[in-house]
């Protein structure tokens, strides 16, 4: 049972570090910012997701498992708000992915002109 | 009234006289100057009772406070500090008189800080005089270098406040680099400050340090203008005439010369010096600043100018006498004290008449003066006289101690140079009388004032207007003025047979 | 050797690495705002570094405060200033290469007598620590030593950090709190 | 092993992050590097608990996941308004 | 006599190297907000030379647990947990103190600021 | 309206974590015994809940929900729980902060100083955070924009 | 034992640390400052009772937490520390009372009562730095104060006190930092923070060049923290720029306990290896300390603004302090600890009399002195003493710790350092007169011929300073028994 | 200026103790997970530290429909797990690409047929969670999406996400096969 569990941990962990590494590469190859968002999702969702799944095959049914829950959960929260803040925070100051003029102009578009608010939109 | 009462109520005096001088304020200038001239007069009639309690050979002793244990502030009479302490009460009377007059017939302002500093400064002189150790002795030399120094700068020009700074730089200089030094290092090496017959550090520190600290000692005491310290006193000529006699006479130098007395006496011991010989190369020092002084003094026109380098060569007779390391000689020095307090008193005292009413300072302008303020030269001749050192003026016995000394002391090179420079003395203090009196007068044309050109004006003060008199318009000087002149060239008179009562006075520290 | 302390060790040297390049980054780039977020970064590389130190509360806290609080205030400033740093004048390069230079060969100077890293012989671990691990159990009762020091044995320590913290918020409103009843303008109403 | 594998890809990983946020260019990439170094730092430390055999430590995770959303949009609030709240709106009652 | 077992003496370097990179931006960067970043590269540089004295090799976090026998020392713990919180306040208040310094005066660069004092000061002895 | 129409995915995503930002904030508190936290920790936690509102909502909103006389109090409140702890144990007759007479046992009595004095720390860190964030954060923008220096690079 | 008797030492410091956060609720300018000023009355009774405890029961030792050292904190008072205490405690008590009416001008009246918070927080940071005898206690409460000074002096009127503060703030911090990582080396030696117990740890390490190290590392934080020469750069801004009550304060006590700090460190902590003997550092000490008077006088002579001014003579004071603790006897030492107090006196006097001048003319420029000692007669008069003091003359203190100072000197036989000593204070004279000449010797400009005297709150607490300036210039027996104790003892622990 | 009010998006006012009370539940939970202490004193400040969370929630006006949506629990089991198969997916999509180097980034806008501000909330974060996809803007129903390449595109633009979270939040599923706006 043990066993089967170690090679379970091993499987899912060394997949999600090929994630993790891939995802890195991206971010250090990818051209422009909106491309490297997608690199960095492939950590941000697999690569954390299959190394704590790898985990979890260590703990059983303890309250570390729920921990190890509790995290992921909150990176698949907040990793994909932050994303979106960044996209708009670059978007509203005119810097547009690197994508052919029509859809550079959909992007630009969407520009946010109320600064009254104050808030991230 | 028991002694100690009267030692603190001398110093009380002044000082109680500079308070009220002060908060009568400058509405009532004749309460202010009644209130000088009536401290001065209970002063020194406390001072001569107590003259006549120590030649009665008590020595009375006061402590006021304890700074720290063994370390007080206390006063102790005997008789040396008495001689100063006479001289500086009497002569603050006369000083009264004159700088009233004086002050008012220059139209001086400020007169109020002037009498105030000046009531200070004499308490500090009596608190030199009396001092019962060597803490109390720069005490009060400190505050007298600080409360004289308005009165250098009195008239606030840019001249005299660069003459104020540097005499409080000299002064304060001295006292605290050498001054002070000499006195901590006394108190670590000695472990008291008070002042003993035969002196403190005897026995108590090797050689070199009582060499070292012998000369920390005469230098600290910038007061005695021993070269190359001694620019503060020309340059305080800019002050007031009155303030001028303080320092040359009444207080300052004296306090300095005094000091130097009392350090070789008391703190180091004649005996010490003796036998170490430390104070043999500061002989040479006064000596050679005695001729130097005579010299430039007689190359000074400036007749303000010309008694201060007089005052710094004669100051160093004095020096001279202590660093002889004989009784006579010390004997000497604090004769001489006296002796040139009176006479250089009488020479500003003219000298400060011819520039108020004759509104003259050069000497080259006082050709034939002398025919129209007769008293004022006839007087400035006698105390000549008695500074060279010609009987029957007092001044010729201080000499005759100090020669005595030197020969005693087989260093006979001295007693050349105390011919020498009474020759030198004759060669620049005779120049003015004759001058005055057989000078040719000059053309009004140009006259130098000390930087007083606004008060022109004769004395317009109803009293002194009275109190003019002489011929044709004449500017002798008033009767305030003149009155002190003659007192003081009469005690120049008196010394000379007085001269042996001080001796006699002075007995019981240096012997016979 | 020991697998555990190995990757320990190793996952050390990685940080250590990490905080050295991401400093030199701060002291080269003048881009103010990347400036701050690298010290962001660097704060948690030093809170990494605490964890693999078994130093669990300190990175809690330096995760917190150095990544967390100290960069947030930070940003406000920048958006209250401008982020964008000026050259730097070549002397100032001599002058800080200097006071390096000597401060470093103090502290070289000072580590050849110091006791290796990690060594459980080290005075450090023999004279008072043992007593927080082997007593606090029984004098305080509480599980992590480093609450039983912190709030009990050094409690009076502890205190005085809070009135640090109480004097950095009162001072911080002292200088650029806005007064009340005032529409807040540019000035804040200090002037 | 499995978990010293684990911290050294995480590691490696951390490296490409960390040479992103310092190459830049832009503010922007930055910003996602730091976020991606932050979330790396979460599996770092959840690693760590388990080479170190002290999984508990997972609170700290909690922790440096928080604070990197919470810097991530303190950051992106920055480079969109360039400030951090609002000048017209405080309270006011003020500070002081 | 040096011990170069690894990490040794070498962790401390390290420590060191670091703790000069941040002496160094405080001192010769003349803004003021990248002096304060230097000041807290520095600072965080001392607590790691701190935390690594406390570290026991082989040991683990001073959280007391059965099976436990080796502990790194709690004590330095507890003396950075106080200089953080120090570190921070020291942080707000420099910060605020910046903000202040760029509304007086326009400007966060130090040799700017002192040359504008400077002109200050003459025109104040000038009046 | 365009704005706030624009940040519903911020809005929702911070309501919803907001309160068990606080909750564990206030977890870390009471645990510090036990694991790692502890006061100083929770402080920084708890506020970093308020600060993340802060950020989303606009601080006015922030201080319409908290505002400074509260964290002014809690700020107080923290400090003087503290040191009243030391008081108390002085009163009790121990030594300033000497928890030992605060309990029937010198352990209980340890237990009760140390969870009041942790909760001392959280309040005032809390406070104090919030206090500090708030100053910054009310401190009207300075005339600069610092986008304009911010480089692209993309295309 | 009484309540208050047992636990005395602690309460000297909580009294105004508790005290600090009631000003935050007061919220109200008088009343903030009223309890303020009543907190200090209370804290300087406490210190008086301490130093006659201490004075007549020898060393207090108290336990916080009841946890004995070196496990727990200790504080530790003997007769330095009460004395450190009571200077701080003293002057607290006669600033605030000052404080009032200069703060009034100088600081909007929102902020008032931040203000005395802020001052209470300074004063407890201080005594706790006094009484504590565990080196990262120390530290914690160096920052307490630290922070609160940074707060001060950064909102002082002008813009530069912003800058000044910063400076200092920067500073401040390198310097405790540098203070920490020399903590940490002698924890790594030896395991231990308190400070009696590292004395009895170090001299088995001594040979160590860790131990080396650490005591250069503490030397230059602290030499950060008191502006010893060359590293005060910080100092005079601070004080020139800070509000008049502000550097009163801090120009009167901060500087001190800093030295005081470093005193404990040398002589107690590193005594019983005599560092000063061992690492023959004591010349390199002593030339350092003789540099930061001249250089600091000479500074101070060309300074138009006269808290500037104030200001370098301080780092020239401190090189007095530094210089009395490096010499090596009990005088010297005596010298350096009473000199500690008698600066505190002339100094906080001193500024008082410029936060008068500050109060009436809102400037304190050479310049605009003229003619004071006819405006502000007893405001000039004061300047007047104070000045007299910061050179040394006789009946006032400042004339005691010279005479300490170089009777020290002398018996170590550095007869030229004596002279330095007095020469030093020749240019004391010179920066003293030229501001005495300006108020006594020019006219007024002109429409300000008018008698404009500071109001009595400032003028009271000024010459009550200035009473105790000459009252312990004239009876130096209590200040100089107590220094004379305080050194022996510190030097007997290396004996 | 109008003060924004938080609760303008929240459902009816009667949710609202349900809603607390849910929030109590759900953070009872989050505490026990947490915790794993049951000592008394521990309990007493858990109860303590969740009532005081509610208030807070409360006062916050966190606690309403969109910021807890409790309604959604039964209709995820359905929904994420789903996501995840697409998560998976586009992850190896992506990974892929990266290694080959073969992108085509653009920009497209979808249609977002929820019904309120959580609707389209969970969908804009699905989108964004499934890397290829990156959703840079939510106005009204609009979505402006950047994609990585054309096969994440493509899967976008067949409407299958947004169908779903339209169940998942109970809204009614367009009908309408042109997902992208704009498109022909
Ligand atoms: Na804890
Ligand atoms: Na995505």
């Amino acid at each position: 049972m043990e066993a089967a569990l170690d090679v379970l941990s091993w499987i899912f962990i060394v997949t999600g570090l090929a994630f993790c590494l891939i995802g890195g590469y991206g971010l250090l190859k990818m051209r422009d910012m909106f491309a490297r968002l997608h690199a960095a999702s492939l950590i941000d969702t697999l690569g954390v997701g299959f190394v704590f799944i790898g985990l979890m095959f260590q703990v059983g049914f303890t309250l570390v498992l729920a921990k190890l829950v509790i995290v992921l959960l909150l990176i698949f929260f907040t990793g994909p708000t932050a994303t979106f803040a960044l996209a708009r925070a670059a978007i509203n100051h005119n810097s547009l992915p690197a994508v052919d003029d029509a859809d550079k102009k959909l992007a630009a578009e969407t520009k946010s002109t109320d600064r009254s608010q104050g808030g991230i939109g | 009234m028991s002694a100690e009462t009267l030692i603190l109520l001398a110093l009380g005096v002044p000082f109680l006289g500079s308070l009220f001088v002060l908060f009568s304020g400058p509405g009532s200038a004749n309460v202010r100057d009644g209130i000088t001239v009536i401290s001065a007069v209970i002063l020194f009639s406390i001072v001569w009772t107590l003259i006549g309690i120590v030649d009665g050979g008590a020595r009375p002793s006061v402590t006021l406070l304890e700074m720290l244990p063994g370390l007080s502030i206390t006063f102790t009479l005997e008789p040396i500090g008495m001689l100063f302490a006479g001289i500086a009460s009497f002569l603050w009377i006369l000083t009264s008189f004159y700088a009233y007059g004086y002050m008012r017939g220059h139209h001086e302002a400020n007169q109020t800080r002037f009498f105030f500093c000046f009531a200070i400064a004499i308490m500090s002189a009596i608190g030199i005089a009396f001092a019962g150790n060597m803490l109390t002795l720069f005490v009060f030399y400190e505050i007298l270098t600080i409360s004289t120094f308005p009165l250098v700068a009195h008239s606030g020009t840019d001249e005299a406040r660069r003459a104020g700074r540097v005499y409080l730089g000299i002064l304060l200089s001295t006292s605290i680099t050498f001054l002070l030094t000499a006195i901590i290092w006394t108190y670590v090496e000695a472990g008291t400050l008070d002042f003993r017959e035969g002196g403190i550090l005897a026995g108590n520190a090797p050689v070199g340090v009582i060499g070292v600290l012998f000369g920390l000692y005469i230098y600290g005491i910038g007061k005695a203008a021993l070269m190359p310290f001694h620019r503060w006193l020309p340059a305080a000529m800019v002050a007031p005439t009155p303030v001028s006699a303080l320092l040359h006479a009444v207080a300052v130098v004296k306090a300095g010369v005094f000091s130097v007395i009392k350090v070789s006496v008391y703190i180091f011991g004649i005996d010490t010096l003796a036998t170490t010989g430390v104070s043999t190369w500061l002989a040479y020092v006064a000596a050679a600043t005695i001729l130097l002084a005579s010299l430039v003094a007689m190359r000074k026109d400036n007749l303000k100018a010309r008694l201060a380098y007089s005052t710094v060569s004669q100051l160093s007779y004095i020096v001279l006498g202590a660093m002889l390391a004989s009784n006579i000689g010390a004997m000497g020095s604090t004769m001489h004290i006296v002796m040139h307090a009176f006479g250089k008193i009488t020479l500003f005292f003219c000298a400060g008449a011819i520039i108020v009413f004759a509104h003259k300072t050069e000497i080259s302008d006082m050709h034939g003066l002398g025919r129209k303020m007769p008293v004022t030269f006839f007087c400035f001749f006698i105390a000549s006289l008695s500074i060279i050192g010609l009987p029957p003026l007092g001044g010729v016995w201080s000499k005759w101690y100090l020669a005595m000394a030197a020969v005693e002391t087989e260093q006979l090179i001295f007693v050349a140079v105390l011919m020498i420079s009474s020759l030198l003395n004759i060669a620049y203090l005779m120049p003015v009388v004759l001058y005055g009196f057989f000078g040719k007068e000059k053309s009004a044309a140009v006259h130098a004032h000390d930087g007083h050109d606004d008060h022109h004006a004769p004395p317009d003060h109803p009293m002194l207007k009275h109190l003019t008199f002489g011929i044709k318009g004449v500017k002798e000087a008033p009767v305030m003025c003149l009155a002190p002149i003659v007192l003081t060239t009469f005690g120049c008179f008196a010394l000379f047979f007085y001269a042996d009562r001080i001796r006699l006075f002075l007995a019981p520290v240096f012997g016979g | 050797m020991n697998l555990e302390i190995l990757s320990s060790d190793l996952l050390n040297v990685a940080m250590l690495a990490f905080m050295g390049v991401t400093g030199v980054a701060i002291a080269r780039i003048r881009n103010l705002f990347a400036v701050v977020m690298l010290s962001g970064i660097y704060s948690l590389l030093g809170a990494t570094l605490y964890v693999i130190l078994d130093a669990v509360d300190v990175a809690f806290t330096e995760a917190a405060v150095g990544a967390g609080a100290s960069t947030v205030l930070m940003i406000g400033t920048l958006a209250l200033t401008s982020d964008r740093e000026k050259a730097m004048p070549n002397s100032n390069a001599w002058k800080g290469l200097i006071v390096c230079a000597l401060v470093g060969a103090a502290l070289v100077y000072g580590s050849l007598d110091m006791p290796l890293f990690g060594d459980p012989m080290a005075p450090a671990q023999q004279h008072v620590a043992p007593r927080y691990l082997n007593d606090s159990m029984a004098e305080i009762g509480l599980p992590n030593a480093v609450t039983s020091v912190l709030a009990s044995y050094r409690g009076y320590d502890t205190m005085g950090e809070v009135f640090v913290i109480f004097t950095a918020a009162c001072g911080v409103i002292c200088l650029i709190g806005r007064t009340r009843r005032r529409p807040a303008k540019k000035s804040g109403g200090d002037k | 092993m499995m978990f010293t594998v684990a911290a050294v890809g995480v590691v490696v990983t951390m490296a490409m992050a960390l040479a992103r946020a310092l190459i830049g260019p832009s503010v922007y990439s930055r910003i996602l590097a730091v976020n991606v170094f932050g979330t790396l730092a979460v599996m770092l430390i959840a690693i760590y608990g388990f080479i170190d055999d002290r999984p508990e430590f997972l609170d700290l995770s909690i922790v440096y996941a928080l604070i990197n959303f919470i810097g991530t949009i303190a950051v992106t609030k920055y480079v969109t308004y360039a400030d951090m709240g609002h000048g017209d709106d405080g309270d006011p009652a003020g500070d002081i | 006599m040096v011990d170069l077992s690894f990490p040794g003496l070498l962790n401390y370097w390290f420590v060191f190297l670091l703790m000069l990179i941040g002496l160094y931006i405080v001192i010769a960067h003349e803004n003021l907000i990248k002096k304060i970043v230097g000041l807290n590269v520095f600072q965080v540089s001392v607590f790691v030379f701190y935390i690594s004295v406390a570290k026991v090799k082989g040991g683990t976090a001073p959280i007391l647990a059965d099976g436990i026998e080796v502990y790194s020392n709690p004590l330095p713990h507890v003396l950075i947990l106080t200089a953080i919180v120090v570190g921070l306040a020291m942080t707000a208040l420099g910060l605020a103190l910046v903000v202040r310094v760029q509304e007086s005066f326009g400007i966060i660069e130090d040799d700017e600021l002192r040359a504008l004092e400077d002109q200050q000061e003459d025109e104040g002895n000038n009046a | 309206m365009t704005g706030m129409r624009r940040k519903i995915v911020l809005r929702v995503v911070s309501k919803l974590l907001i309160p068990f930002i606080l909750l564990f904030g206030l977890y870390v508190q009471w645990h510090g015994d036990f694991g790692p936290g502890g006061g100083f920790q929770a402080g920084v936690i708890f506020a970093a809940g308020f600060v993340l509102y802060g950020l989303i909502f606009g601080l006015g909103t922030l201080r319409e929900a908290l505002p400074s006389w509260l964290t002014r109090v809690v700020l107080v409140l923290g400090v003087l729980l503290y040191a009243g702890v030391g008081v108390v144990t002085m009163l009790m007759g121990g030594n300033f902060l000497g928890y030992n007479v605060l309990g029937a046992t010198p352990q209980g009595g340890q237990h009760i100083g140390i969870v009041l004095i942790e909760f001392g720390v959280g309040m005032t860190v809390f406070a104090a955070v919030m206090t500090i964030f708030c100053a910054f954060a009310g401190r009207a923008a300075a005339d600069v924009n610092p986008v304009d220096d911010i480089g692209g690079d993309n295309g | 034992m009484s309540f208050i008797e047992t636990h005395i030492s602690v309460l000297v410091v909580i009294v105004p640390l508790i005290a600090a956060p009631f000003c935050i609720l007061l919220r109200n300018s008088v009343t903030a400052w009223a309890w303020a000023t009543v907190v200090c009355l209370v804290t300087m009774a406490l210190a008086v009772q301490l130093l006659q405890q201490v004075w007549l029961g020898g060393t207090i030792s108290y336990d916080l937490g009841n946890w004995p050292g070196p496990w727990g904190i200790v504080y530790r008072v003997d007769e330095l520390g009460a004395f450190v205490v009571l200077i701080v405690a003293a002057l607290a008590a006669i600033v605030l009372p000052y404080a009032k009416t200069s703060i009034e001008r100088e600081i909007p009246k929102e902020r008032h009562y931040l203000v005395y918070c802020m001052l209470l927080l300074c004063i407890a940071g201080l005594l706790g730095m006094a009484v504590t005898s565990d080196a990262f206690n120390l530290f914690v409460f160096l920052e307490i104060s630290s922070l609160a000074t940074y707060v001060l002096v950064g909102i002082g009127q002008d813009r530069r006190a912003l800058t000044a503060a910063l400076r200092y703030l920067i500073l401040g911090t390198l310097g405790a930092t540098f203070y920490v990582i020399g903590i940490g080396m002698l924890y790594q030696m030896t395991g231990s923070l308190n400070m009696t117990d590292l004395a009895t740890l170090l001299p088995a390490v001594q040979d160590t060049r860790t131990v080396h190290a650490a005591l250069a590392f503490i030397v230059v934080g602290f030499g950060l923290k008191l502006a010893m020469f060359p590293l005060h750069f910080w100092l005079p801004n601070a004080y020139t720029f800070a509000p008049s009550a502000v550097t009163v304060f801090l120009a009167a006590t901060a500087t001190k306990v800093a030295i005081y700090s470093l005193i404990r460190l040398i002589f107690t902590v590193f005594g019983d290896i005599e560092p000063l003997e061992t690492y023959n550092l004591r010349f390199a000490v002593i030339i350092l300390a003789v540099a930061g008077m001249f250089a600091g006088s000479l500074m101070a002579i060309f300074q138009t603004n006269i808290k500037r001014m104030l200001a370098y003579s301080s780092v020239a004071q401190v090189g007095y302090m530094i210089l009395g603790i490096s010499i090596g006897n009990a005088l010297a030492m005596a010298g350096g600890i009473i000199h500690m107090f008698n600066h505190a006196l002339m100094k906080g006097a001193l500024f008082m009399v410029m936060g008068c001048v500050m109060y009436m003319l809102g400037s304190v420029k050479l310049e605009d002195m003229a003619g004071l000692g006819k405006r502000m007669p007893f405001t000039a008069a004061a300047f007047v003493a104070g000045g007299f003091s910061l050179i040394g003359v006789p009946l006032t203190v400042g004339f005691v710790s010279k005479f300490y100072l170089v009777q020290g000197a002398l018996l170590a036989g550095w007869w030229p350092i004596a002279l330095l000593i007095m020469l030093s204070s020749l240019l004391a004279i010179i920066y003293v007169w030229r501001v005495v000449e300006m108020m006594y010797f020019r006219s007024p400009a002109i429409g300000h011929g008018q008698m404009t005297e500071a109001p009595m709150t400032l003028l009271i607490p000024t010459y009550v300073l200035l009473a105790a300036v000459f009252w312990f210039g004239i009876d130096a027996t209590f200040t100089g028994d107590l220094a004379m104790a305080a050194a022996e003892s510190l030097l007997g622990g290396s004996k | 200026m109008p003060r924004m009010r938080l609760g303008c998006f929240s459902g009816v006012e009667g949710d609202y103790v349900t809603r607390t009370l849910g929030l109590a539940a759900a953070l009872a939970a989050f505490w026990v997970l947490l915790s794993g202490y049951w000592l008394p004193l521990i309990i007493a400040l858990g109860i303590a530290s969740i009532a005081l969370c509610v208030v807070i929630a409360r006062r916050l006006d966190v606690c309403d429909r969109e910021g807890y949506p409790i309604h959604l629990t039964v209709p995820g089991i359905t929904y994420f797990p789903w996501l995840v198969k697409e998560i998976v997916v586009s992850n190896i999509t992506v990974a892929k690409a990266i290694l080959t180097g073969d992108v085509n980034p653009q920009v497209l806008q979808v249609r977002a047929s929820q019904s309120d501000a959580l609707g389209r909330t969970v969908y804009a974060n699905s989108i964004t969670l499934t890397p290829g996809t990156v959703s840079i803007s939510v106005d009204e129903d609009v979505i402006t999406v950047h994609a990585l390449m054309d096969e994440t595109a493509d899967g976008l633009r067949s409407g299958e996400m947004n169908a779903r979270v339209c169940n998942l939040m109970g809204d009614s599923v367009p009908t309408d096969t042109k997902h992208e706006v704009g498109a022909a």
